[in-house]
């Protein structure tokens, strides 16, 4: 019923520009107590603000809770606005020829997943539908526990696929910078075999492969060190491989001067990953039943910086009304 | 019965409790489905246990953060021992011992006492002190911070340095420059556009410059000096604070990564 | 003797250490690569100092019965119980199998990966506390902080977006580019000041005095 | 006086602020119109040719040469290109590099490189063996090698070979000369130090530094921690004893710990690395045996906690919070968790100094702490709290290195704006 009156005509012309709500178990019951929750909050830390008094940190704890919370919750999704640096990803990977070659490396821990992972499997996800063959690779030793969650999350839309033929996992090597100094130029030095102590000779899909250029894309997708700077370093600027990027929010600054010269685009962030989510999701349809994971979190994260804005205009509400008071009063 | 006794006896059973719900009753493999169920019921206790902190300090979260620094030394202890002693350095020290411990021998390498001799030397501290000899220690000490002081130094240099340097000074400060009646016409505020070329190099020069000045320690920053070292800590801080707006949303990612874990799959209330 | 060897040992390798990196002959640069892994093969011995400043410290807490004592059984339990779950004996069929052996694995992928990551989330919760306290227009330089986060944040609205993503793009790779040059500069020279500091002995708090 | 300059001051603030907001929605709206939707780029695909049946011409005029600065594995290959194809000849797609130990072979394919538009331009390979001997690319040094470049086409049976080369040798070098701006720098300010070695040793320490706000708040926090009797904490961060930021934090270490020792408070040190842990332990003790006060030193102030950043964190989060630290310094090297701590330090009212050379964590420490040096004043911080002649000496020719960097940036910037590009190239470190 809440949910029926959320959508309903009256109310969706109000949210519809806004956000999309989509059906979330008995996310919608507790969405409205939450929702009302944040705007009561808001309301109070705003008469505080008023009134001259300082805001209890677990007040704004709280608070930040209660957005992040209801907004998942809510499960909103917003509108995403696509990005040429994104955009070039997609539209390399769209160009490439069937049975053409893709690296795969994701250099991130647990922390950097809930960005990160989702891009790894709307990439892979776009390969396997462009029938490219997919390596995967990590520089980094929780990164494995990464590639087996993405295979596990693609391989069942693709019950035809062949280890070995179609994907491969070569896994992790120790050595960092070392390990991309030496691919850039002999691939089975450092990976004589793959995860599982196969020699790579015996799979298929590796012949031919002899060092990182052999791939007609590597998509890098890292959140540190050793990460996508690395790979800028000691692969691409030796070896002139064709190289595209996904970086946590945090370090995608950083490597913007490396855009559009090193590599051809970017994915920054849950929503460089959510704009790639949406290219695939128009490409190819069958996209949009399955859980789009970065969308997802797109959502709250705006409505968290809504509440962030919020905060910040009221410290200097505030501020300004304190000297108001004080100049007033001397 | 006092809170120090009740509290941890009631969380037990609220684990219990949780950990009956999350079991799966009709699995094959009943250990595997308990600790499947212990895994995810483990996971979200620890979790809010962790959250709790931001209340304040309170003694679920002394739990959890005793809990984790005892095992998390543990963890890197076993990791360091194996793949630093045991693969890296005993193969190339003892046939005997790599046998011993399932390795390879790899052939003798002299070089690898070196190590193991200085680590020796370290240890040295953990003898009483009557012995006098804990201060040989100290040569190991030397030894790191030198070798690392003269290794980091050169390559640092090069890096942050001399390329820096070398990048800064090719910068064009007039790209494209065509004439002056031909950027008036062509006047265009996107990024092809000339104007914010010119801008970008101007503003990258000027702001390095000014930065290096802010970093002068033997002048007192006053007159012109002051005001360029003062241009110098606006774009550092301009900087400051885009960094700090561009991280909100990584940070934001992380709570949903966790919130969506509690509701979904501790607390089933989402799908 | 005690202050001369060190001091002998710092110059020698130190220069040793700066030298080798001009030299590209094969030698010179094996002695270089091999420096990490001695390094990190000294590091274990200092780990087993670590672990026993661990272990001393939290008996000593249970023997006096400081503050919080009883925590400390909990470290000492995590510890020896990672490590016994560590330990490799018995051959294939023994539930010690080292790192490979499922309860070490699982313990701290599955247990202790939720606090590692709840800890990192909760950098949400005082990046929100740390605006509010600190963006506020008090003087010219904060008013330039909140002003450059205002901007970079705006970016991630929708709609609005659309007007400020080219401004914020701009401050994130121009001024941001030219700050991190001045600091990665300074750094540099600190790096070098500070190096040849230690190498020619002017700097040895590290190395106590008698 | 000071109230009139106040107000003159908040008359002109906002109105700066004003403007600047002014300025800004100026810069967004202007821009965004210009702005035009993302191009997309067309591919043709449309062109499908009949096979041809001839052989490419042979790329030609290969020639060898040892590659400079190397430990003498690697030599550089160089080569024309095959004509441009004529009627029925095969387009050529790359060439393929092949090395042999004498001129008849046997050939290994070590390489190969893409054909360029531009056939009349010579293509370079760098063939960079292995230098482990048992290693399938082992590339023998000062030993004759043997060069063969393949023109290939789509057609794996349409390929042809050029000439053999003449025999070259990969040789190591003495030096790397693509380090040489290195060196030189190295080189100058070595000499550049060791002269204000000398005259800070003259001069003693009358040389003139400016105040540092972060700085000589250690000293005041010191001085509170006692009247308040509590502890300082000090944190060295999660670099190693490799990162020359943690180097750097031991000096300023060992003078906290002295400064702390003479007005007999406490310091409590949480270390993150074991080596860091180790020496921590000597410096604080060095610390207190030059206050004369060997004897108020124990083993329990400067603790390992564990190697894992978070559960360090989580476990200096809570001695912050149980023992209320008066001062809390985090000099060194930090990561994700720097915002963690200085909040948590916030919430419990503790002073709190930073400095980090990262700088991605400088914006939270510049937001949460007191005082915050950035980067390199970090470096500086030991020469202000010890005043000694020789780190003063150190810390001048260091300002006077920086001096010469912006007068030879302004000089390389209006050199190259002149077409000068030697002059940037010169400054250029390769390899």
């Amino acid at each position: 019923m809440i949910q029926a009156l959320f959508l309903s005509p009256v109310f969706s012309p109000l949210f519809s520009p806004l956000f999309s709500v989509v059906s979330h178990g008995l996310g919608p019951v507790f969405s409205w107590i939450f929702w009302i929750l944040f705007v009561a909050g808001v309301g109070w830390v705003f008469w505080r603000t008023i009134k001259g008094r300082e805001v209890e940190r677990r007040v704004i704890f709280l608070m930040m809770g209660l957005t992040v919370a209801g907004a998942v919750l809510t499960g909103i999704v917003l509108p995403v606005q696509e990005t040429v640096v994104v955009r070039n990803i997609f539209d390399t990977i769209e160009n490439l020829e069937e049975g053409d070659k893709v690296l795969l490396s994701l250099d991130y821990d647990p922390s950097g997943a809930p960005e990160l992972q989702p891009m790894a499997i709307a990439v892979s996800q776009h390969c396997l539908e462009k029938k490219l063959k997919i390596c995967y690779m990590t520089l980094w030793g929780t990164g494995g526990a990464m590639i087996a969650d993405v295979i596990t999350a693609i391989r069942p839309d693709f019950p035809e696929l062949v280890y070995g033929e179609d994907y491969c996992n070569v896994g992790y090597r120790a050595g960092n910078e070392a390990v991309l100094k030496v691919i850039a130029t002999d691939f089975r030095k450092t990976f004589p075999t793959d995860v599982s102590g196969i020699v790579l000779d015996s799979l298929p899909m590796m012949t031919g492969v002899t060092a990182c250029p052999d791939f007609s894309y590597i998509v890098a997708i890292g959140s540190g060190r050793p990460g996508i700077k690395e790979w800028v370093e000691y692969v691409v600027e030796p070896s002139g491989a064709l190289m595209g990027s996904g970086a946590a929010a945090v370090s995608a600054p950083q490597l913007y001067p490396y855009y559009p010269q090193q590599m051809n685009g970017m994915m920054g962030g849950s929503k460089g990953a959510s704009e790639y989510e949406k290219m695939l999701r128009r490409g190819y349809p069958k996209y949009g039943e399955f859980r789009a994971q970065a969308t997802e979190i797109m959502g709250p994260q705006t409505v968290a910086h809504v509440f962030l804005m919020l905060l910040i205009i009221f410290a200097n509400i505030s501020f300004f009304l304190a000297k108001k008071r004080k100049g007033a009063s001397a | 019965m006092n809170r120090k006794v009740m509290i941890p006896i009631a969380s037990i059973i609220v684990f219990i409790g949780f950990l009956l719900l999350k079991f799966d009753f009709e699995a094959v493999d009943s250990s595997q489905a308990l600790w499947d169920a212990f895994i995810v019921t483990a996971g979200g206790f620890l979790t809010l246990m962790i959250f709790s902190f931001l209340y304040r300090d309170n003694p679920f979260y002394k739990f959890a953060e005793h809990l984790y620094v005892g095992v998390s030394a543990a963890y890197w202890m076993c990791v360091g021992f194996w793949s630093n002693i045991v693969q890296q350095a005993i193969p190339h020290l003892s046939p005997w011992l790599s046998e011993a411990l399932d390795q390879p021998f790899l052939g003798y390498k002299w070089d690898y006492w070196i190590p193991i001799a200085f680590g020796l030397l370290l240890l040295t501290r953990l003898l009483p002190d009557s012995l006098k000899i804990g201060w040989l220690s100290k040569w190991t000490l030397a030894f790191i911070v030198a070798s690392t002081a003269g290794l980091l130094m050169t390559a640092n240099l090069k890096a942050n340095f001399i390329s820096q340097i070398s990048s800064t000074m090719s910068l064009p400060l007039l790209p494209d420059w065509t004439g002056f009646g031909d950027f008036v016409s062509n006047f265009d505020l996107s990024y092809g556009g000339q104007f914010i070329k010119m801008l970008s190099n101007w503003v990258i020069v000027v702001g390095v410059i000014s930065g290096l000045v802010y970093f002068f320690f033997s002048k007192e920053h006053t007159g012109w000096f002051g005001r360029v070292s003062r241009l110098g800590i606006w774009v550092l801080m301009v900087t400051f604070g885009a960094s700090f707006g561009y991280t909100v949303m990584g940070r934001v990612s992380l709570l949903v990564g966790r919130l969506t874990f509690l509701f979904r799959d501790w607390a089933g209330i989402i799908s | 003797m005690k202050r001369q060897i060190p001091l002998a040992l710092v110059f020698i390798f130190g220069w040793l250490m700066l030298a080798l990196y001009f030299i590209p002959l094969e030698g010179a640069q094996k002695v270089n690569e091999n420096m990490l892994d001695w390094t990190s093969i000294i590091g274990i011995f200092a780990l087993a100092l670590g672990i026993w400043s661990l272990i001393t410290v939290n008996l000593d807490r249970i023997k006096h019965k400081k503050r919080d004592w009883q925590y400390s059984f909990i470290t000492l339990f995590g510890l020896f119980g990672m490590i016994i779950f560590g330990l490799k004996f018995g051959g294939e069929n023994s539930m010690f199998q080292g790192q490979e052996s499922y309860m070490f694995r699982h313990f701290f992928n599955d247990i202790l990966i939720p606090i590692y990551s709840t800890m990192f989330s909760l950098l949400a919760f005082f990046i929100a506390s740390a605006a509010y306290r600190a963006f506020r227009a008090r003087s010219a330089l904060a008013s330039i902080l909140l002003i450059g986060a205002i901007i970079v944040m705006i970016r991630f609205f929708p709609f609005v977006a659309e007007y400020t993503r080219p401004v914020a793009d701009w401050i994130l790779n121009v001024p941001n580019l030219a700050a991190k040059r001045a600091i990665w500069m300074g750094v540099g020279l600190g790096i070098v000041a500070t190096g040849l500091k230690v190498i020619l002995g002017i700097e040895r708090a590290y190395m106590g005095r008698d | 006086m000071t109230l009139q300059s106040r107000t003159s001051r908040n008359a002109f603030w906002p109105g700066f602020r004003l403007a600047v907001y002014g300025m800004m929605f100026g810069i967004v709206f202007s821009s965004s119109a210009v702005l035009s939707q993302e191009a997309t780029a067309e591919v043709d695909n449309a062109s499908t040719m009949l096979a041809p049946m001839l052989a490419p011409a042979a790329p030609g005029n290969v020639t060898v040469e040892d590659a400079p600065n190397d430990a003498g594995h690697a030599v550089i290959v160089t080569f024309s290109q095959s004509q441009a194809p004529a009627d029925g000849q095969a387009l050529v797609l790359g060439y393929e590099i092949y090395r042999s130990l004498a001129r008849s072979g046997p050939w290994k394919k070590v390489g190969a490189v893409p054909s360029d538009v531009d056939v009349t331009a010579s293509l370079i390979y760098k063939d960079a063996g292995g230098s482990d001997k048992s290693s399938d690319d082992y590339l023998p040094t000062e030993t004759d090698l043997f060069y063969r470049v393949r023109a290939v086409t789509a057609d794996s049976t349409l390929y042809s070979d050029s000439e053999v080369s003449a025999p070259a040798q990969a040789v190591g070098q003495w030096w790397n000369s693509g380090r040489n701006p290195v060196f030189f720098f190295v080189l100058f300010f070595t000499l550049l130090t060791l002269y204000f070695l000398r005259v800070a040793k003259q001069r003693g320490d009358s040389l003139y530094i400016r105040p540092l706000a972060g700085i000589d708040a250690v000293d005041e926090a010191i001085g509170r921690a006692t009247e308040m009797g509590k502890p300082i904490l000090y944190v060295l961060g999660l670099g190693t004893a490799s990162d020359i930021a943690t180097i750097a934090s031991f000096t300023i270490l060992g003078r906290v710990a002295r400064k702390v020792a003479e007005y007999q408070t406490d310091v409590i040190v949480p270390c993150y690395d074991p080596i860091v842990f180790t020496i921590a332990q000597e410096t604080v003790r060095t610390g207190y045996m030059d206050a004369g006060r060997p004897d108020a030193y124990r083993d329990d102030q400067v603790y390992f906690v564990t190697q894992a950043q978070f559960a360090y964190v989580a476990a200096v989060n809570g001695t912050i919070l149980r023992d209320r630290p008066a001062t809390n310094i985090y000099l060194g090297k930090f990561y994700a968790e720097s915002l963690i701590l200085a909040e948590t330090g916030a919430i419990a009212g503790s002073i709190q100094i930073a400095g980090t050379d990262e700088i991605a964590q400088l914006p939270f420490f510049v937001v949460a702490c007191d005082y915050t040096l950035i980067g390199e004043e970090l470096y500086a911080a030991s020469a202000y709290l010890g005043r000694e002649p020789l780190l003063l000496g150190a810390l001048k020719a260091q300002d006077y290195a920086k001096a010469v960097i912006v007068v030879l940036a302004i000089l390389g910037v209006i050199m190259s704006g002149l077409g000068y590009e030697g002059f940037a190239k010169a400054f250029e470190a390769v390899g």
